[in-house]
């Protein structure tokens, strides 16, 4: 049964007080993922957001072992510690490897790859904030077409994002999900079937970004559910190879609506030099993606 | 030479503690105010709808009705205000009540 | 004919440093292949495959990975191991540095060849040279047996001193020429070097936050224990090197005890107590260096060999009472520090600045992307620069040997 | 050829077996006293076919020294066609070993040259007994034989004892049949229990 907000653990893993910007989805995703694994989970950060959140030396913003590790390298750490770990008898935590999209899609992408096609036994999760927040804003690999950062033509990125999850399901591996902070329950519920799987599980996470994105901190949550509302973000699960749309987007396919993605970015910052006839193509883009995701669903 | 007291520390670990990043209310320009006449777990007195504490990023929201609100480390991002059915939640200058700042007696050369 | 030991193998310089981590009990091996350290990985592959490693084998898709899981398996607990040559090390160089800081005790064979480009994959030194100041120890070892030991030796100072420990062996001329080497049994490898005691600072009860950001000041923490800032913790990596030297030699000296033989610590000299002529290297060409040494003591020059066998830490104090006899030092580098000269030259030249007695220095660059170098010619080469310092031709330049340009 | 050193080159073809040869000949050595052994591949890349060299050294005394070899006391040649080339015997001592892998008259392979020749028909000794790799005889295990039988460095108890550190037993028995027989067929040209 599919868990209401209500039924969420009260216990929380993530302290107050914490580095990250004001309004950053990252602390909401993390209340969730950790609440999801019950706390029973270690950490491996690349440089990123994440790790400005968890803290400086000498204190730390989380009640979870944390193993920061190289930008590059999050996976394969990952893929360490949890083989040591296991050598150990040591089995009561889940190994979770917790990168930004440039550490999971740009740079990261051989170490994930490695570790996908060897099986280590590892839940990677990235939280895609669509580009390099942390050092300004610099455009990934996962930056949307047509939106703006400081290393796109000032018109907006040309080029659409990398398909990550498809990426991952050509590596054959049990579970990939997508997920986002705007629909927390669908997400607690991902994660606890993610862990409750051997192998290497992959999650995709919305996370909308006030600084980066340029719209107001309180918007997040509504960002958030604005990228799913609008089939820009699809919530789905892919579990050994059967693809399925869950939570908003599968109702939304149900229902056969779904909102102009000008909706979504009309307050965003990012894209507001974009041309009409890029977000033409964005809108093309995402109708796309939307239909054959909704093909998908209802083939398989 | 600064003398590193009690730190036996090899290599660099931290240990759990709130407010790491420093109390918020210090640079914080807006903050939450609810108003429990409107919030409806507050009305109820039970644990219902509780979407602030849900989706505050910084957990400085309780999960009781009333939710209460950590002023010393919430950030102000107003989330909560956003995702709150029931308009309970209002964001308040920080500054409220304090004189207004009167340009022409700083002397900056502005 | 007199009868050799049975526990001796012929084996090249690569199983010598795969059985050693047999031997060792290594609980976590990632590695990657790379020419000409990949028969180690295959060895270790079959030994894990085969059972007669119980051990973790993770067929990484990189040296950047192979360091990274060695780095998450240490931290998680377990004794690890790895190995890599030239571009690989190249590659795994902010994962060394990462290794280093964290402070843990991570053994690596570097199977030492040339840096491309142009492609060469013999042997010099340049790889691990390159990687000199990333916090890791580097020990050179002259033949197979003094891999095997020294791999063992590693872990135990690795355990010790809590820094990652490189064991530098010439590709193909050690790692893949066969040569006797005696292997001890397991019961013997134990009593010197016990099992790994295992325990992992990653606990759910106990959760920390390992290598987060730390500033350039020290900062209190919530007790307000005033913690270190990055530069004392560099700093006391820094001592934990010059601490190590000491460990070294103990260690060796506690080997020896155990198993007769000796690798000799952070130097291993020849005839040196009364040498007017002293040719210094590291890895097998400070063995070849003895026969040179024996050439030259044939015609009346009394040479000898000062064999470097630990470069990081660099044992100072050692090499410079050991020189301060000598009236001339010939150093034989197998790498370059380009636009200045041979890093084992400038180490000892600096060691020796503070020193009352100097010896005169001269600087052979030799062997690079394999040359071979044979003894007739090093010993030549210190005969020419005992003929220029006798006849008080001032300071010599950097040769390099047997260049034909 | 010293009494405290041998130092002996391979030449063969890529994929013929000259580096484990040259290997087991150490470890044989080894066995048969010598105190310092070793042997190395000419260091490179291998093409399957291609000429390759390796080289074996002994002594009586550990050894210190690594440079490659320069000039042989023993040369071995694993494929005749190979003598066509002059780098085959290049720097081969006066009276030292010349041994190949043929099926001619070692007479017929007689340079003039002041060195000792031995041949034995490997290839037909591989095939005899079995030691066939993609449709190619194995004839390295069957020379180290010919090497006993040739110089007499080497026992054939001492090549067994090297096999069966570097084969599965099932192998080991098929490689020493080879060596075995070799060692019989062995045609030498002033060999050494008849020095000229």
């Amino acid at each position: 049964m599919a868990t209401n907000i209500l039924s969420l653990p009260e216990q929380e893993f993530m302290l107050p007080g914490n580095r990250a910007c004001a309004g950053c989805s990252i602390g909401i995703i993390f209340r969730h993922v950790t609440k999801a694994l019950d706390g029973k989970a270690a950490f491996v950060v690349p440089a990123s957001c994440f790790t400005v959140l968890c803290g400086m030396y000498p204190s730390s913003s989380v009640t979870v072992p944390i193993i920061n590790s190289v930008f590059p390298g999050t996976a394969a750490c990952a893929s360490g510690l949890a083989a040591s770990l296991e050598r150990q008898g040591k089995t009561d935590m889940t190994v979770v490897a917790m990168a930004g999209d440039g550490g999971t899609a740009d740079i990261g992408i051989q170490a994930l790859s490695g570790a996908a096609e060897r099986g280590a036994n590892i839940l990677f999760i990235c939280y895609d904030n669509e580009a390099y927040m942390n050092t300004g804003t610099q455009r990934s690999g996962m930056t949307p077409l047509a939106a703006r950062t400081s290393t796109t033509p000032t018109l907006g990125k040309i080029q659409p994002p990398k398909d990550m999850p498809a990426i991952l399901e050509a590596h054959g591996i049990p579970y990939i999900a997508t997920a986002s902070p705007g629909y927390p329950t669908d997400l607690y519920d991902k994660v606890q079937k993610a862990r409750d799987i051997r192998g290497t599980r992959y999650m995709h996470l919305s996370a909308p970004c006030p600084a980066g994105w340029h719209y107001e901190a309180k918007d997040t949550v509504a960002m958030a559910k604005l990228a799913v509302e609008t089939g820009t973000f699809i919530l789905a699960e892919t579990v050994e190879g059967v693809y399925r749309l869950t939570g908003r987007s599968l109702s939304m396919a149900k229902a056969g609506k779904r909102k102009p993605v000008r909706e979504f970015i009309r307050t965003q910052g990012r894209f507001s030099r974009s041309s009409e006839e890029a977000l033409d193509e964005l809108q093309q883009w995402v109708d796309n993606r939307w239909e054959a995701a909704v093909h998908r669903h209802e083939t398989s | 030479m600064v003398e590193t007291r009690h730190c036996e520390q090899q290599t660099a670990m931290s240990w759990p503690c709130a407010g790491e990043g420093g109390r918020t209310g210090d640079w914080r320009s807006m903050k939450p105010v609810l108003d429990p006449a409107k919030c409806i777990a507050a009305k109820k007195d039970s644990i219902v709808c509780m979407l602030c504490w849900v989706f505050c990023p910084d957990n400085v929201i309780t999960r009781t009705a009333p939710p209460e609100i950590d002023l010393e480390y919430c950030k102000g991002c107003g989330i909560c205000m956003e995702v709150c059915p029931s308009q309970a939640i209002t964001m308040v200058p920080e500054n409220e009540g304090q004189p207004a700042l009167n340009v022409e007696e700083t002397g900056c050369d502005v | 004919m007199t009868s050799n030991p049975s526990a001796v193998s012929v084996i090249t310089g690569n199983k010598a440093a795969a059985e050693a981590a047999r031997l060792a009990r290594v609980q976590v091996v990632a590695a990657y292949p790379i020419t000409p350290q990949s028969q180690v990985v295959e060895a270790l592959a079959s030994y894990v495959e085969t059972g007669l490693l119980n051990a973790e084998f993770i067929t990484v898709e990189s040296e950047h990975s192979a360091m990274g899981v060695c780095i998450g398996a240490s931290i998680g607990g377990s004794r690890v191991f790895t190995a890599s040559s030239a571009n690989g090390l190249a590659y795994m160089c902010e994962q060394l540095s990462w290794a280093a800081g964290s402070r843990l005790p991570i053994v690596m064979g570097c199977a030492n060849r040339a840096m491309s480009a142009p492609w060469n994959v013999l042997n010099d030194q340049q790889d691990a040279m390159s990687q000199r100041d990333q916090g890791w120890i580097q020990l050179y070892c002259r033949d197979n047996q003094e891999i095997f030991d020294t791999f063992l030796q590693a872990f135990r100072l690795a355990e010790e001193v809590h820094l990652p420990v490189m064991v530098c062996y010439d590709g193909f001329i050690l790692s893949h020429t066969v040569m006797p080497v005696e292997i001890p049994t397991q019961e013997e490898v134990d009593a010197f070097l016990p099992p790994f005691q295992s325990s992992t600072i990653v606990d759910l009860a106990d959760p920390r936050n390992i290598n987060p950001v730390t500033l350039a000041n020290p900062r209190g923490n919530v007790e307000g224990t005033l913690c270190h800032g990055y530069m004392e913790f560099r700093s006391m990596m820094q001592r934990a090197h010059v601490d190590a030297l000491t460990a070294i030699d103990r260690i060796d000296e506690e080997f020896a005890s155990q198993f007769g033989r000796r690798t000799g610590g952070t130097t291993r000299s020849y005839l040196l107590e009364d040498a007017e002529v002293v040719l210094m290297a590291a890895g097998s060409l400070a063995s070849e260096a003895t026969v040179a040494a024996d050439f030259l003591r044939e015609k009346g020059v009394a040479a000898g060999v000062l064999g470097l066998r630990s470069y990081r830490p660099f044992p100072v104090e050692k090499v410079v009472a050991q020189l301060k006899n000598a009236r001339l030092v010939t150093v034989f580098d197998k790498s370059l520090s380009y636009g200045y000269g041979g890093p084992i030259f400038i180490d000892t030249q600096a060691a020796l600045f503070a020193s009352e007695k100097r010896p005169q220095m001269h600087s052979y660059i030799a062997g690079l992307g394999g040359r071979d170098i044979k003894a007739r010619e090093l010993a030549d080469a210190a005969q020419s620069s005992l003929d220029w310092l006798n006849e008080d031709k001032g300071p010599k330049e950097a040769q390099w040997l047997n260049l034909q340009l | 050829m010293t009494d405290s050193m041998i130092e002996i080159r391979w030449h063969g073809r890529g994929g013929q077996g000259a580096v484990t040869s040259a290997n087991m000949l150490a470890d044989a050595a080894y066995r048969a006293g010598f105190k310092g052994v070793m042997s190395m591949p000419t260091f490179g890349a291998e093409r399957r076919g291609a000429p390759i060299t390796a080289s074996t050294r002994l002594s009586r005394e550990a050894l210190r020294f690594f440079s490659q070899v320069e000039f042989p006391d023993i040369v071995i040649v694993l494929d005749d066609s190979l003598m066509n080339s002059p780098a085959t015997v290049h720097g081969l001592v006066p009276d030292g070993f010349l041994l190949v892998n043929s099926a001619v008259d070692p007479a017929s392979l007689d340079t003039g040259v002041d060195y000792r020749i031995a041949v034995t028909d490997a290839n037909t000794i591989a095939k005899e007994v079995g030691l066939m790799i993609s449709g190619a005889p194995m004839v390295n295990t069957a020379m180290l034989g010919a090497i006993a039988k040739a110089t007499g460095i080497i026992g054939l108890d001492h090549i067994e004892t090297a096999m069966a550190g570097a084969f599965s037993k099932a192998a080991v028995s098929r490689n020493f049949e080879a060596a075995c027989k070799a060692y019989e067929q062995t045609v030498c040209l002033f060999c050494s229990e008849g020095k000229k």
